[in-house]
């Protein structure tokens, strides 16, 4: 199955991974949505042939083996190939294998790899290399974060999924899986291949600033904190950049992110703050464009505490939030209200009946449930300005209702430090929070978050949810693999939890950047990742 | 002395004296003070501002937390003198209630930071040795702790808050206020008629309580007042980094910081609060350079 | 000079050995687990252990803090939990571009602040007075990130004169450099203003006068030269908080500084990097402290170091 | 005048002075072993040039510092070693007047406060009590009762050195230490005080050491007066005795540069070159040899010893019959 | 005459107080002669020090400002002179010692650089020059080493050493007239012997006329051979020094003269003048002095008295009424 990753907000952001590419490409079907690429619309020229994108967070590393964050990912990027990858239409195409077979008991890959590629720093790209990649990732001393997806762990037992690789010719490589492992190909699109040279003379530490891979970029500096600058290989196998340089450039502040691109310094910024849309597009020489995100935004409810264990309360809230002023104040209008307890954009999304904003409704069924004049709740969340926005909003909109609600916006880790507590422990009200499973299975985007047994501290079902149907519906999903099943048995899950609210539903909103005009093929995947490799700046 | 003879000096100071006639404390402190123009009128800013903070519940024209999303970021008019800001709410209202909030977490802030720093310099400096030798080294090192993490830690570690916020605000008021109250003491410990004092059979408690510590109220009240304004900033500077005092209830720097995406969409937003603070902390200035001078007893 | 100088470097490393271990306990007591934010939220608490018996965090802190100690005299900053870069990599690159920004921004302090004091204080009480007050308290009145915002918005976006930051040229420098200066060039303007005042009050003063000395050179040479000295301890106390306060500049400005680190390191309880930091704004405070006494010592005779 | 209301006896008192932070500590040796008693009722005044240890005699009696060495008696009482907590009582005999009319007085506080000050550590008086007391006080030293509530920088310098007296005097002390109580006055105004400071101690039986710098002044309030050069005393003596039969060159020296206000009187100055030696490394033997005119080899190896020359009249000098041969 | 080195006539010399003007000097007239000593003496705050101020032209900087009168240097009136020409002539023509000589140099500067910029703002000589000539100065004033003092800091000089490095910086370019305002007041009465015997040398060396300003009449009667005494602002009497302690006339003069305590004098009770010196801003109307004298009379209080010349004899005059009285009893 897929296994999810959250996205929270800056700060701990880096628990974020890009499994398995770039998850769906559905179009949202929201008012804004225009799609990824901007053909056509390209308008004046660019002063230079050096791409420069600013964004918000910083990498943290250029050892594709061993990163956390959906940045340093798209950063990599530049330098990295995987063996296998996603198409536009989410097909797992080669890259740096021409074609592979899998055999009848899915056990066996076999990989026939692209002749003629070399490393950036003149190896060959061989087979050979492909087995030192995968030894360094599987040697447990090494410590890599790519070690966990080919590893399976049961208890205190760890079993590598990968019995042995041989290379039975210097193009061929040949993965025997010591059981059956469907997602395998899948995880194959996060493995880029180092150059094994490098490997070997850079060391564990010295590849995180020295990446050498076979991409269309060329590794030239790092400087930590500001910025990493790729210069275009010119002897890449494939379709070569159509801009001399990348430059990932660090603006933490969204104001000065904007600045920038308004005086050129960026052709590109994301995330586009959706605040300063409106400034932006008034220069004329501005794109503003949003694309799907996988990301949910809602606040956790703790069904366990007195007030929030019956359900009427839980819808009620529900329907004092106006989701439509939520998109639009938080997002400018770029999002959709929530139509369910996933994104549209991920797999077997099923829609629900929508919490119609209805105030008196609301307090029906408050009172019903025996708070006519409400009660008093925490509501917990990070201290960015924009997510205080956003528990601003719920506190005005609960108060409507009669619930009286006491923001405490916290340092991420203190979050995380007050979150993951036994239930006899937690003092955790709600959370205003969001969550991104990058993956398409929707396993990923309920199991942490709804099974029963992922309760803090095992996981992240900070609702402490409970209820035995979903926990057997979502069993039964992770062992099926018949998409009918799967659509209805997801279906059910989600209307399931969706009628008992142990969330705020409150929407998705998409992923916003800006460009300048005379810049084209930069888009932003619903992970979040950025895509350069086509990147063009008129002449 | 009953017992004794009267000495009719060969002086007379009839009624040509020339000297002033005798005044009360307070009527000549008034009198002299209402001679400084600008502190005077700094006075009444502040206290007008004090007192529309105090009424403010009842004299906003709008609730300071009431949204309204059909007038988001509007610009000044007739209904919302100051605009309103991202949630459709009256800025001027909530300033007039941020002052509350900010006023009184830089007043207290400062104030409790001050009288633990006041009370540390004093003795250091009074009681040189071992006293002397904690409170500065320990001002040297909460000196070498960046403010504002000592901030953030205050706040990680005790939860945000205005309560928090005094306190972190007022941890790095006391090492400068031990210091200069330290080196006040020391200058003032020199001056004569604190040996006076000591001959004439004080014992160290009145000495240092009414001998000494009023020579150093001038320095106090020019460095209090001048923190004020730090404190407001220091309050804005910490909502920037997400460690403000209270999220919800209007604050000035946090309005000034929360607003700061709206700098060039809707200016107003960040303006208001922007000059409100620049007149408060100008005001606490010229307030206190007035003090100053007014408590000095060799300016008339 | 020499003697006194190692004398104070050596009195220093008590003072350095109890602010490292504050500054050790302190972090650690801060709640909020690194462990956490790295393996992720749906990590399970099994692997979490693993991960933190991997980077010793579960050693008793007494333990852990001779660890650090241990490593911090062979020269070992220890690695980033973070990234699990090496902490000294990590730090490296980041002293020039805050160190030149403190530098720079000392000098605009400096040449303004005193500029605005000396005048303030020959022309007191004249319009020229009152400006320079109030230029000199709108820098201790605006928050520096909001300084910042305005002067992008501009003179990079509107005029296009100077970039939003970066360090690609010294251009970059410029407006970081001043709004990070805006706060210590107005408590020096206020500063020099008053003991400017007072010196301009002196008796020398009046016999420069007499022997017919310029005007300018009276106020510079013989009136300033003795405020200079409290204007350098003013200064130097400024310069401390400086290094560590430029958080808010260097992420207005897009600066990869120490402060930016600093405030990110804290955010992620990346302890090594923490340590580190504080160790260092501990050691460049107790410098700076040495130096302004140094300095004092040249500008006063009557103090002398030898 | 019988019994010695003072006594000191061999009182030493240094201050450590380190100039320059890597120095080796020094000392300025403020007193050296002086020795000299005080009869009850009567004025005993230490004249000198500036640093010559005046100021620091008077405050080792009123032990606002601790001596070195030597006794300290007062009133009968050893007084050099005893805590401040013994003092205090004691305070209550002992007063000071200060040179300085505008530095002693708390600028702060009213003159009613000031002067009633010692009466509230001292005494159990009430409030209105002591305010009558004030106020008395005030009309004894020429003020305006009705001053009481001013402040001191409404009085001019004479007016303040006489609050100061006033101070002195609430708690009817047995000796008065007038530290240089004139010099910072008018010429017209030093002679109310003078006058005033006379008259006090006919009134009330006090007992005055009075430290001065102007031998004018001192020969017209005292009655023995010992002149004091680098912390030592250099000759005691009866006022007519010192004045008409000085015997230490440098007594002669200083009485000889007094300006004389009578453009009439023929003058024969003797000039002391150079200035006075540092105390912190004094010269050796005799302390004056280094400006004396008649200096020879013994005078800077020898210590001179007290020598008695006459009834009361003390001299430490090698040679005293030099100048009365003359 | 010829020898006249400074006339000032009826110099008027306001400060602003408190939006107010008060006078500090009024209607200050005299004349010093090439190679004479005038004393100017009075009591505190009677306005000395503003006299010589406003004739150095160093008001600048105090709420002071002369207005009236002139001030004639070798017949040249410096209250007309321009700034720049007012500099040219302090320090060369004229210069002034002050009376605390610790703190009239700059402490944080080396004796060698500030003598060096006195001589070389009006000499034309260059740095090395200037500095030999300078160590000629401080032989000159009686310095036993020059080279170690100019190496010094003022605080490592005797307050005497000082005086006179302040003296040989105020004579360094040969001033006409040397305006001495109390520069004995802070110094020991052996040192104050040496100042005015270095003084007394240097007007009979240099011919150079000498303003001394002092309270102590023990300093004029030694040095002087013409008082003026200052009371409240005014000239009250002028006479050659030997007439005025024989024969003083103004009631404040006698006042003054007799509550100096004498040498041997061996009296126990001095007389002295009641009262205070009045405040600038509160003045008595008529005589300034009547509330303090003794032979007050209506008319004193009414309205105030002339400077007049004491029976023809120019070089004596009195601000008094009693000498009308003294003068009509003298005739009739
Ligand atoms: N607290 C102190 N610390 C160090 N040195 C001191 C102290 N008090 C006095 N001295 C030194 O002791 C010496 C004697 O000082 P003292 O004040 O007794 O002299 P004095 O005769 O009163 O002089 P003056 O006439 O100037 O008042 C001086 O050299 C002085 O510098
Ligand atoms: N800078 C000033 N500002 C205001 N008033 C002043 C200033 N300087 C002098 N005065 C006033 O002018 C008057 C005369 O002062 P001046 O200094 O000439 O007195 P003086 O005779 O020199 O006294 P002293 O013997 O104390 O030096 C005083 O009343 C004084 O208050
Ligand atoms: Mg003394
Ligand atoms: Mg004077």
């Amino acid at each position: 199955g897929c296994n999810g990753k959250s996205t929270s907000t800056k700060g701990s952001n880096d628990v974020k991974t890009a499994d398995e590419g770039a998850g769906t490409t559905k179009e949202a079907d929201t008012e804004k949505e225009t799609g990824e690429l901007v053909t056509g619309s390209t308008k004046g020229v660019s002063p230079d042939n050096a791409l420069v994108i600013a964004v918000e967070t910083s990498i943290s590393s250029l050892d594709p083996h061993n990163l956390s964050d959906t940045l340093s990912i798209s950063a990599s990027r530049a330098m990295y190939e995987n063996l296998v990858m996603f198409d536009a239409d989410m097909n797992i195409v080669g890259q740096l294998a021409e074609s592979y077979e899998i055999s009848e008991d899915s056990l066996t890959y076999t990989f026939h790899l692209r002749k003629g590629v070399k490393f950036h720093d003149g190896t060959d790209f061989n087979a050979a290399a492909v087995k030192a990649n995968f030894d360094r990732i599987m040697n447990k001393d090494n410590n890599l974060r790519t070690r966990s997806r080919f590893v399976l762990t049961e208890g205190d037992v760890e079993t590598d999924r990968i019995e042995s690789i041989e290379i039975p010719d210097d193009y061929t490589v040949v993965f025997q899986l010591s059981a059956p492992y469907s997602p395998f190909i899948n995880k194959l699109t996060l493995v880029p291949v180092i150059s094994p040279a490098a490997i070997e003379k850079y060391g564990n530490d010295g590849l995180i600033t020295n990446p050498v891979g076979t991409g269309p970029y060329i590794f030239k500096e790092w400087v930590e904190g500001d910025h990493m600058t790729a210069t275009k290989n010119q002897d890449y196998w494939g379709t070569k950049p159509g801009v001399d340089s990348v430059t990932i450039k660090e603006v933490p502040e969204a104001g000065s992110r904007t600045a920038m691109l308004q005086t050129g310094e960026a052709d590109f910024i994301y995330p586009m703050p959706s605040d300063q849309i409106s400034a932006a597009e008034t220069t004329g020489d501005i794109t503003v464009n949003a694309t799907t995100s996988t990301i949910m935004r809602y606040v956790t409810l703790n069904t366990n505490l007195k007030e929030l264990s019956d359900v009427k309360v839980r819808q009620a809230m529900n329907y004092a939030i106006d989701r439509n002023a939520y998109v639009q104040l938080m997002y400018a209008g770029y999002g959709a209200p929530a139509t369910s307890v996933m994104a549209p954009s991920i797999s077997y999304y099923s829609e629900q009946p929508v919490y119609e904003y209805n105030l008196d409704k609301a307090k029906s069924l408050l009172a019903e449930a025996g708070y006519p004049d409400g009660f008093k709740l925490t509501l917990w969340g990070d201290n960015s300005t924009q997510e205080v926005k956003g528990m601003t909003f719920i506190k005005q909109q609960l108060e409507q209702i009669g619930i009286e609600v006491e923001v405490v916006p916290m340092e991420p880790a203190t979050v995380s430090d007050k979150i993951y507590v036994p239930l006899e422990d937690a003092k955790i009200n709600m959370w205003y929070v969001n969550w991104s499973p990058s993956s398409c299975d929707a396993d990923g985007a309920m199991r942490a978050l709804f099974y029963s047994k992922m309760c803090p501290p095992t996981s992240a079902n900070t609702a402490y949810y409970n209820n035995p149907e979903v926990d057997k519906l979502l069993d039964q999903g992770i062992s099926s693999a018949d998409p009918k099943e799967l659509t209805d048995i997801y279906a059910k899950a989600q209307s399931a939890i969706w009628n008992d609210a142990p969330w705020l539903f409150l929407g998705n909103d998409q992923n916003i950047f800006a460009n300048k005009t005379y810049l084209s093929g930069v888009s932003v995947a619903p992970d979040g990742a950025i895509n350069f490799a086509n990147a063009t700046l008129a002449q | 002395m009953s017992d004794s003879k009267k000495i009719k000096p060969n002086t007379s100071f009839g009624e040509d004296d020339i000297l002033p006639k005798p005044k009360s404390k307070m009527k000549e402190f008034i009198k002299k003070f209402k001679k400084r123009k600008t502190a005077v009128a700094s006075l009444i800013f502040i206290l007008l501002l004090a007192v529309a903070a105090m009424l403010a519940p009842f004299i906003v024209p709008y609730d300071p937390a009431a949204a309204d999303y059909n007038n988001l970021l509007k610009a000044p008019s007739a209904g919302h003198w100051w605009g309103t800001d991202e949630f459709g709410r009256d800025i001027f209202s909530r300033l007039l209630m941020g002052a509350r909030l900010s006023l009184s977490v830089a007043l207290s802030a400062v104030g409790i930071g001050a009288l633990i720093g006041i009370v540390l310099g004093l003795l250091a400096g009074f009681y040189n040795g071992i006293i002397e030798a904690v409170v500065m080294r320990g001002s040297d090192i909460l000196f070498s702790f960046p403010d504002i993490l000592l901030a953030i830690a205050i706040v990680a570690v005790i939860g945000p808050g205005v309560i928090n916020v005094v306190i972190a605000v007022a941890v790095f008021t006391v090492p400068s206020f031990a210091r200069i109250m330290r080196s006040a003491t020391l200058s003032v410990k020199e001056a004569l008629y604190v040996e006076v004092a000591r001959s004439v059979g004080c014992k160290n408690g009145r000495i240092l309580w009414v001998h000494i510590f009023p020579g150093t109220i001038q320095s106090m009240i020019v460095n209090f007042t001048m923190r004020i304004g730090t404190a407001i900033l220091a309050a804005a500077s910490l909502s920037f980094l997400g460690f403000g005092a209270n999220v919800t209830e209007p604050d000035w720097g946090a309005m000034l910081s929360q607003g700061r995406n709206y700098l060039n969409t809707a200016p107003h937003i960040v303006l208001f609060p922007g000059i409100l603070i620049f007149l408060t902390v100008l005001a606490f200035n010229l307030l206190g350079d007035g003090l100053r001078d007014t408590l000095d007893p060799k300016m008339y | 000079m020499g003697r006194y100088f190692i004398k104070r470097v050596l009195g220093a490393i008590p003072l350095l050995l109890a602010i490292s271990f504050l500054i050790f306990m302190f972090i650690h007591l801060i709640p909020g687990d690194p462990v956490r934010l790295i393996v992720g939220y749906e990590a399970t608490q099994d692997e979490v252990e693993v991960v933190r018996d991997a980077l010793g965090l579960n050693k008793p802190l007494l333990v852990q803090y001779i660890d650090y100690m241990k490593g911090l005299f062979t020269g070992d900053l220890g690695n980033s939990i973070k990234s699990g870069m090496s902490v000294a990599e990590l730090i490296g690159p980041r002293f020039k571009p805050t160190i030149t920004l403190t530098i720079c921004a000392m000098i605009w302090a400096v040449l303004i602040g005193v500029l605005i004091g000396i005048l303030s204080a020959v022309k007191r009480g004249k319009l020229l007075d009152y400006i320079g007050m109030v230029t000199a308290i709108s820098g201790i009145s605006i928050p520096s990130f909001w300084l910042g915002l305005v002067l992008i918005q501009i003179f990079s976006v509107k005029l296009g004169w100077l970039p939003t930051g970066g360090l690609d040229s010294w251009k970059g420098y410029i407006l970081p450099s001043f709004t990070m200066g805006a706060g210590i060039m107005a408590i020096l303007a206020r500063f020099t203003r008053s003991s400017m005042l007072e010196s301009l009050r002196e008796d020398y003063v009046r016999t420069a006068r007499a022997k017919g000395l310029r005007e300018i050179l009276v106020i510079g040479r013989h009136a300033f030269k003795n405020s200079l000295i409290q204007v350098v301890t003013v200064a130097g106390l400024q310069i401390g908080g400086l290094l560590a306060g430029s958080v808010l500049i260097e992420t207005v400005f897009s600066i990869p500084g120490l402060g930016r680190l600093l405030v990110d390191s804290i955010g992620y309880r990346d302890y090594k990097v923490v340590q580190a930091l504080l160790l260092f704004f501990a050691v460049e405070y107790i410098f700076v402290n040495l130096v302004v006494d140094l300095l004092y010592g040249v500008l006063n005779p009557k103090i002398r170091y030898d | 005048m019988s019994t010695p209301l003072v006594s000191v006896k061999n009182v030493t008192k240094t201050f450590q002075v380190s100039k320059g932070f890597f120095a080796k500590k020094k000392y300025v040796h403020a007193v050296n072993d002086i020795t000299f008693t005080i009869m009850q009722g009567e004025t005993f005044s230490l004249v000198g040039e500036s640093g010559c240890g005046k100021s620091t005699t008077g405050r080792l009696l009123d032990r606002l510092l601790t001596p070195d060495q030597g006794e300290i008696w007062f009133n009968g009482n050893e007084i050099s070693k005893i805590s401040e907590n013994e003092m205090r009582p004691l305070r209550r005999d002992v007063q000071m007047i200060f040179q300085d009319p505008y530095g002693s007085l708390n600028p702060r506080m009213r003159i009613g406060d000031l002067i009633a000050e010692p009466l509230l550590i001292h005494t159990n008086l009430s409030a209105g009590e002591r305010l009558k007391k004030v106020q008395e006080l005030l009309e004894i030293v020429g003020l305006n009762a009705m001053y009481y509530e001013r402040y001191p920088h409404e009085f001019s310098g004479g007016q303040r050195q006489r609050i100061g007296i006033a101070r002195a005097l609430t708690v009817r002390p047995k000796l008065v230490i007038a530290d240089e109580p004139v010099s910072a006055l008018d010429v017209s105004i030093q002679a109310q005080i003078l006058n005033l400071l006379n008259d006090l101690q006919r009134n009330f039986n006090l007992t005055y050491l009075f430290i001065s710098h102007d031998l004018s002044v001192v020969e017209m309030i005292s009655d023995r007066i010992g002149v004091m050069y680098l912390g030592t005393i250099v000759e005691t003596a009866s006022k007519e005795e010192l004045y008409e039969n000085p015997r230490h060159p440098y007594t002669k020296a200083l009485l000889s540069a007094v300006p004389f206000p009578d453009p009439a009187r023929e003058k024969k100055r003797i000039l002391l070159p150079g200035d006075l030696p540092s105390p912190v490394n004094p010269p050796s033997g005799c302390l004056f040899h280094t400006r004396c005119p008649h200096c020879t080899e013994f005078c800077k190896s020898q210590k001179p010893e007290v020598k008695l020359v006459g009834d009361n009249h003390a001299v430490k000098c090698h040679y005293p019959d030099l100048y009365e041969m003359k | 005459m010829s020898d006249e080195l400074l006339k000032v006539k009826n110099l008027r010399t306001e400060f602003k107080r408190d939006k107010t003007m008060v006078t500090a000097v009024n209607n200050v007239s005299f004349t010093i002669r090439k190679g004479e000593i005038l004393g100017l003496v009075g009591e505190s705050g009677c306005g000395k020090s503003v006299t010589s101020l406003s004739i150095m032209g160093l008001l600048i900087d105090t709420p002071g400002k002369v207005t009236g009168g002139e001030i004639l240097l070798e017949g040249r009136d410096l209250l007309k002179s321009s700034d720049s020409e007012m500099r040219k002539i302090r320090g060369s023509k004229m210069s002034m010692i002050f009376q605390e000589p610790m703190s009239s140099l700059n402490p944080s500067m080396r004796v060698e650089t500030q003598l060096i910029e006195a001589i070389r703002l009006h000499k034309p000589l260059n740095r090395k020059e200037a500095r030999l000539y300078s160590l000629d100065m401080l032989k000159s004033v009686g310095i036993p080493d020059p080279e170690t003092t100019l190496r010094s800091y003022p605080h490592q000089l005797s307050g005497g050493m000082s005086q006179r490095v302040v003296i040989a910086m105020a004579m360094s370019c040969d001033p006409k007239l040397l305006i001495a305002d109390e520069p004995t007041t802070a110094l020991d009465v052996t040192i104050q012997a040496q100042i005015l015997d270095l003084m007394l040398r240097i007007r009979k060396e240099k011919n150079t006329g000498i303003l001394l300003i002092t309270h102590d009449l023990g300093v004029v009667a030694e040095m002087c051979s013409r008082v003026i005494v200052m009371y409240a602002g005014r000239i009250v009497e002028e006479a050659p020094v030997k007439e005025l302690y024989a024969n003083p006339r103004h009631p404040y003069t006698k006042g003054l003269i007799a509550s100096v305590p004498k040498l041997g004098s061996k009296v126990n009770t001095l007389p002295s003048i009641p009262g205070n010196v009045p405040d600038l801003s509160v003045m008595p109307k008529g005589c300034k002095f009547a509330p303090r004298c003794q032979s007050v009379m209506d008319i004193c209080r009414k309205s105030e008295p002339e400077l007049k010349a004491i029976g023809g004899d120019i070089t004596q005059k009195c601000r008094c009424f009693l000498l009308n009285t003294q003068n009509k009893e003298e005739s009739n």
